[in-house]
């Protein structure tokens, strides 16, 4: 058994993210779309981490760190929506938060 | 080869002391409660009640395994699970002492060293909160859900202060490793201040040190800050729906992580294995202080209080004469040399644990909250500019 | 050897907690099954020599963004997801789409992208925490004290948004 | 050398005046307004005498201004012995002039306003003159421009000021659009802006026989000449700017900025001299522009409209002298016209401030008495202007006359006859000031030492201005090609000593006679009167004309119908119809809306891929 080539990591990202992306599309609570963001942001993640180690290059790593850390400030504000709207609507189905519109 | 069969005697060493350690630190716990409280504490299970902690496994394990209806049984399971193996997990990076040869193979006293090892135990005690959270949710109960919120939030309040302080010494050793870190510490200034990081030059780290402490108290959820087991507000917290087993492993949790976070203290604070004194008089302090232990065994099985003293206490005596000889052989001591230093400083900081839930009363829960982010925080805070100040500037 | 075996139980792993994230009906499954992914992530992580990475993967994500969704789950005792046919257009385009999505990511990796190199573990550890505050202090700096500023932002806002009116 | 501090000090005084003037006392503001102009003078002075026999060209470079493909434009200041004679009647009559508004302006208002915008005014003109190319002249050219046009609306308040404002600016504007035109033609042309690469790439040419590019790009800087220096057809705005403070009007529209076409053409002989057809242009407008304006002074009433019409006059003799030929003659008439012009001028505004603002001669009389210097002075300004013998007008215009002669005959005679006019309707208006009885209301005065003390200086320069050899100072630069002509000499100052005497016979021994020659002249009377109806005619053949094609087409066509129609309310039109039609996507789904970013996403990685990403 040899070593995995760098190729299967972005296959998995791919396939990570491609689940993100199912989840966002097809989940309908609220936080789970939302967790279904942060599954996307981790897939892409792994992409910089792979890139990174192909280019021999710390460079994506930083990268990476920049999106957790966004990411832990979207969630702080995103978590603080989600607790408005529950407390405004008493919902978290995402379909029924539907009044900006026409 | 070699290295995995290093790897698995080290793990089966360290598992066997650590969950000895972890069975008999309730046994102490129970006695020195009980001796400031002025009882006896267990004494009907073997000798002083030593077998003791092997029969409350006995008890646990034979105890109807209770499964309330209305839990959400797959995450009621995993939550004593998770708790218990992420409190294990920590101890596999923990060092006791500098790398030793035995029949020709150099290896560390330590399970694993890693490069970013107090990353580790921050990320492992970072996640710890799950166990605790999960299981008051899916217990369906509202003393439990109450319990575990106020677990959660204590645990992330008083992680910034304890990250914050562990920062402090960090700026001093320069390294992420446990091992590194600790042997940074070694030496002495002046040939008798141990250079160790609460006497460190430039800025010594003792309020780091208070203030770790402080914070870790919270962190492990023991009095004065156990309100998530607040037995009068919350009956019992997070595991009030949990019976046998699967209590007994969110109480073997709350043990390893105290040991585990005396441990780190040691290494980041209390120079890990180094001694307190320098080379030759060190050597000797392990062999003068069982002596002394032996000697007193003695003395209390002269005048004993009670009748059956007068036959224990002298195999007491022997048995700590035993250990007395042990150390003063030289092919053993370059072991057990840092392991006394090292055992010794835990135990000191386990019994200040002990020593603490027995003095002082709990706090209130706004009062805790309070504290953490108007008072720990900005101190801990301070402190790290300081530190980095002063590392800065000389 | 071990790091082939390594990724393929933390692959496999991943891949089936990213499932479980889309197809459990509760929100705090698919929580835990993030929190899988991510731990799986951070085991990668160090395979590919970011040892920091996988670390502050644990501290940031695990413990800090998960534990914060796990609350508010609890918090508002958010329950299993009702259907619904009001998103008619997700309905329907949805899955064709994502295949798409499918079959262009597959498309590209394989198409467009030059052999790679093999992942040999600790070959090279560029991601040590030495590495990473140094380019974190040089290069990035104006970006992480930047980001820093939008952390300080976000913390307001989180709090006046989560803070109860006060009449 | 440093040459940028001479413009440098009146800029300061503006700037220092124009910010904080109003909190400056009086005596501050004329420190620093005089002041400035006065170091400006006496930094001129120094630097002339440093460089004195100044027989080559003096030039700094300072930066580069523009650099636009091939095109070079420096700030680059020039010093040679025609930039000299400028400077010194710039700063020196400048100075005059802003020492006599001391007194003039004392009792007005915005008094530091007007000295801040006369040092704005030295400063532009100093550029125009040092300029070391025509850019940079240019950039003088349209300041000194704005400044005659915020002066002569120094009155703001009053319709009339501001409506001669705007009059002088838009007419201006028509030339300087022909000089901007000229400068794109030079640019072309020489692929330079420099003076010195321009005449150095013309002295290759050969002189144009025809009507070249040359001719065309002469006569369209004279455009700019016509405008500036108030010739045929855009003389108009001259006589109206009248309404700007007297010193201005010395100032400006006698001394300095009206001669800058004057100036220009001699700056650029070199041009000139190979246009022969342009010279010949130049030479027949000055020629009728001089005649028109000495014919229309006669029956002025008004003190400051007859001289600002001979202001027109004798720049149309400046421009007879340049164009044919004798450039050094007309910077002669330029500098001479300056001293007994600004003379004029300043005597006019003494009468008026003495008179306290009564402009109107039928309303003046027998004022010598109670103004001696005034009436004095005047009188030597008077005789200069007729050309007596003896007196600085006689040597200049004596000067252009005997070059027109040699020129062409026709043009000799034409200019004599128009001397004798003029010394008619000079001392005219002499006569009717200062012989007679006194027919006005308020009591006159003599005006202030700050007044007279320029008056006299600038007497003793009109009498013996003639005396400075100008045409043998500037013969490095134009050739003298004059002979001494002394049948022009006795013919010209014999038509001005007879324009004198008829004058004197009409006005101061006969004065009922006058009357009765205009009633007899009748129509001819009434036309010259009016100024030959040239204003009514602009206005019904340009103004009305251009008005209606405005409402009409400009306005009713373009704006509203295209503009306003087609493009603002059509595009609202079209991005109201857009989103009627796209709103059926805003379904207020959250879901709906990821999942066409989805499609979206998807599209644009497949163009990527297809296109951008193959390596």
């Amino acid at each position: 058994m040899g070593h995995v080539p760098l190729s299967w990591y972005l296959v998995l990202s791919a396939i990570l993210f491609v689940l993100g992306v199912a989840g966002f599309v097809y989940r309908k609570s609220i936080i789970t779309v939302f967790m279904s963001i942060e599954l996307m942001l981790n897939a892409v993640n792994l992409s910089f981490v792979s890139f990174s180690y192909e280019l021999r290059r710390i460079d994506g790593q930083i990268f990476s760190f920049f999106v957790m850390v966004v990411a832990a400030a979207e969630a702080a504000v995103g978590l603080a929506i989600i607790l408005t709207i529950f407390r405004n609507r008493g919902t978290l189905q995402i379909d029924e938060v539907d009044s900006m519109k026409l | 080869m070699n290295f995995f069969i290093v790897s698995v005697i080290k793990i089966v060493l360290v598992f066997a002391v650590f969950m000895t350690t972890l069975a008999y630190l309730q046994w102490v716990e129970r006695k020195v409660l009980a001796h400031i409280q002025s009882r006896t504490g267990p004494l009907r299970v073997g000798p002083h009640g030593l077998m003791q902690p092997l029969a409350d496994v006995f008890k646990l394990l034979t105890k109807e395994d209770l499964l309330p209806p209305y839990v959400n049984k797959f995450f009621y399971l995993l939550a004593p699970f998770i708790a218990v193996c992420l409190a294990l997990i920590s101890i596999s990076i923990i060092p006791f002492g500098p790398e030793i040869e035995v029949g020709g193979t150099r290896t560390y006293m330590q399970i694993s060293d890693v490069n970013v090892g107090i990353l580790f135990i921050l990320a492992i005690s970072s996640v710890s909160v799950y166990g605790v959270a999960l299981a008051g949710w899916s217990s369906n109960n509202k003393y439990s859900l109450m319990g575990a919120l106020r677990s959660s939030a204590q645990m992330i309040s008083y992680e910034l202060p304890l990250t914050l302080v562990i920062v402090c010494p960090l700026l001093l050793a320069n390294h992420l490793s446990l091992r590194a870190i600790s042997d940074s510490q070694a030496g002495y200034y002046l040939g008798f201040i141990p250079r160790w990081s609460i006497f460190q030059m430039p800025f010594p780290q003792i309020f780091g040190f208070l203030i770790f402490m402080v914070a870790a108290f919270a962190e492990t959820n023991r009095l004065p800050f156990d309100l998530p087991e607040a037995e009068n507000e919350l009956v019992a917290g997070f595991h009030t729906e949990y019976s046998s087993m699967k209590f007994a492993c969110f109480f073997m949790s709350e043990y390893a992580n105290m040991v585990t976070i005396t441990c780190v203290a040691t290494l980041l604070f209390l120079g890990g294995w180094h001694p307190l004194f320098p080379a030759p008089y060190s050597n000797w302090v392990a062999t003068a202080v069982l002596l002394f232990i032996a000697i007193a065994c003695f003395f209390q099985a002269m005048r004993p209080a009670r009748k059956r003293d007068q036959y224990t206490f002298p195999f007491f005596g022997i048995g700590f004469l035993i250990l007395a000889a042990l150390w003063t052989v030289p092919s053993f001591q370059f072991i057990l040399i840092p392991i006394f230093w090292f055992a010794g400083k835990v135990a000191f900081l386990l019994f200040t644990y002990i020593w603490v839930r027995g003095t002082l009363p709990r706090f209130r829960y706004d009062q805790l909250m309070h504290f953490a982010w108007t008072f720990l925080f900005p101190c801990a805070l301070l402190n790290l500019l300081l530190t980095a100040l002063f590392v800065a500037v000389f | 050897m071990i790091d082939t075996i390594l990724f393929i139980i933390f692959a496999i792993l991943a891949i089936v907690s990213g499932f479980n994230l889309v197809l459990q009906k509760h929100p705090i499954s698919s929580a835990l099954s993030l929190i899988g992914v991510m731990g799986s992530l951070a085991v990668l992580y160090l395979l590919l020599g970011a040892e920091f990475l996988a670390m502050a993967q644990m501290i940031v994500y695990g413990g800090a963004v998960m534990v914060l969704f796990v609350l508010v789950i609890m918090l508002l005792n958010a329950g299993r997801e009702k259907g619904s046919t009001k998103s008619w257009f997700a309905q329907i385009a949805g899955l064709p789409l994502l295949l798409c999505l499918v079959a262009l990511l597959g498309f590209l990796i394989r198409a467009i992208l030059p052999p790679l190199r093999s992942v040999e573990f600790g070959s090279w550890v560029g991601g040590t925490a030495e590495h990473i505050g140094q380019l974190l202090f040089t290069t990035y700096l104006l970006p992480f004290e930047v980001i820093s500023i939008l952390i300080l932002i976000a913390i307001l806002g989180a709090v006046v948004l989560a803070r109860k009116e006060l009449d | 050398m440093n040459l940028w501090l001479i413009p440098l000090f009146p800029l300061i005084g503006f700037i220092l005046n124009g910010l904080w003037g109003r909190r400056f006392s009086k005596a501050v503001i004329n420190l620093i307004g005089v002041g400035t102009v006065a170091v400006s003078f006496v930094y001129v002075l120094v630097v002339l005498s440093k460089l004195y026999p100044l027989n080559t060209a003096y030039s700094e470079h300072y930066f580069t201004w523009l650099q636009s493909g091939f095109l070079n434009v420096g700030f680059d200041l020039l010093l040679d012995r025609l930039t000299a004679v400028m400077l010194l009647i710039v700063t020196g009559v400048g100075l005059l002039i802003h020492i006599y508004s001391v007194g003039y302006m004392q009792h007005e208002g915005g008094y530091y306003r007007f000295f801040a915008y006369l040092n704005l005014f030295t400063f532009f003109m100093l550029i125009l003159v040092m300029a070391s190319n025509l850019l940079l002249l240019f950039v003088g050219w349209e300041g000194v421009g704005f400044c005659s046009y915020i002066l002569v609306s120094f009155y703001f308040h009053e319709t009339w000021a501001t409506g001669a404002g705007n009059k002088a600016f838009i007419v201006n504007r028509i030339g300087d659009f022909g000089f901007s035109l000229g400068i794109f033609l030079t640019v072309i042309t020489f692929r330079t802006l420099d003076f010195g690469k321009i005449a150095a790439a013309v002295s290759t040419m050969p002189v144009e026989a025809g009507f070249g590019t040359l001719a065309v790009l002469t006569l369209l800087l004279f455009a700019g000449a016509t405008g500036k220096s108030a010739q045929i057809p855009l003389y108009v705005w001259l006589p109206d700017a009248m309404a700007a403070p007297t010193p201005v009007s010395a100032l400006i529209h006698a001394a300095t900025m009206v001669t800058a076409g004057v100036y220009m053409i001699a700056r650029l002989s070199f041009l000139y001299d190979h246009a022969p057809v342009a010279m010949e242009i130049v030479a027949i407008v000055g020629l009728f522009t001089a005649v028109l304006g000495a014919t229309i002074g006669i029956t002025q009433n008004d003190i400051k409209k007859v001289f600002a019409y001979s202001t027109v006059s004798q720049l149309g003799y400046m421009f007879l002298g340049v164009g044919v030929g004798a450039y050094s003659a007309g910077i002669f008439h330029l500098m001479t016209h300056a001293f007994f012009k600004a003379l004029l001028f300043l005597g006019a505004g003494s009468i008026i401030h003495g008179l306290g603002g009564e402009q109107d001669l039928r309303h003046m009389g027998g004022l010598r008495k109670a103004m001696p210097i005034t009436f004095v002075t005047l009188g030597i300004a008077s005789l200069a202007i007729s050309g007596v013998p003896g007196f600085s007008g006689f040597f200049s215009k004596d000067a252009i006359l005997s070059a027109a002669y040699t020129h062409a005959p026709w043009m000799f005679w034409i200019g004599a006859i128009t001397a004798g006019i003029t010394a008619f309707y000079v001392f005219r208006a002499y006569f009717l000031a200062f012989f007679g009885s006194y027919r006005g209301h308020h009591h006159p005065h003599e005006s202030p030492l700050t007044m007279t003390v320029p008056l006299i200086i600038l007497a003793a320069f009109s009498l013996g201005g003639g005396y400075i050899n100008v045409p043998g100072w500037l013969s490095g630069l134009y050739p003298l090609l004059e002979h001494e002509n002394k049948v022009a000499m006795i013919v010209s100052a014999s038509f001005g000593i007879i324009g004198i005497i008829i004058a004197a016979f009409l006005y101061v021994f006969r004065p009922g006679l006058a009357e009765s020659f205009k009633n007899k002249a009748g129509g001819l009377y009434t036309l010259v009167y009016n100024k030959y109806y040239v204003d009514e005619f602009y206005q019904g053949a340009v103004v009305k004309p251009l008005e209606a094609f405005s409402r009409m087409f400009l306005w009713k066509g373009i704006d509203r119908g295209i503009i306003d129609a087609g493009l603002v309310n059509g595009s609202g039109r079209a991005v109201r119809g857009w989103g009627k039609a796209l709103r059926h996507f805003q379904s207020g789904s959250i879901r709906n809306y990821a999942t066409w970013v989805l499609a979206g996403c998807l599209l644009v990685i497949f163009v990527i891929g297809l296109y951008g990403g193959s390596r």
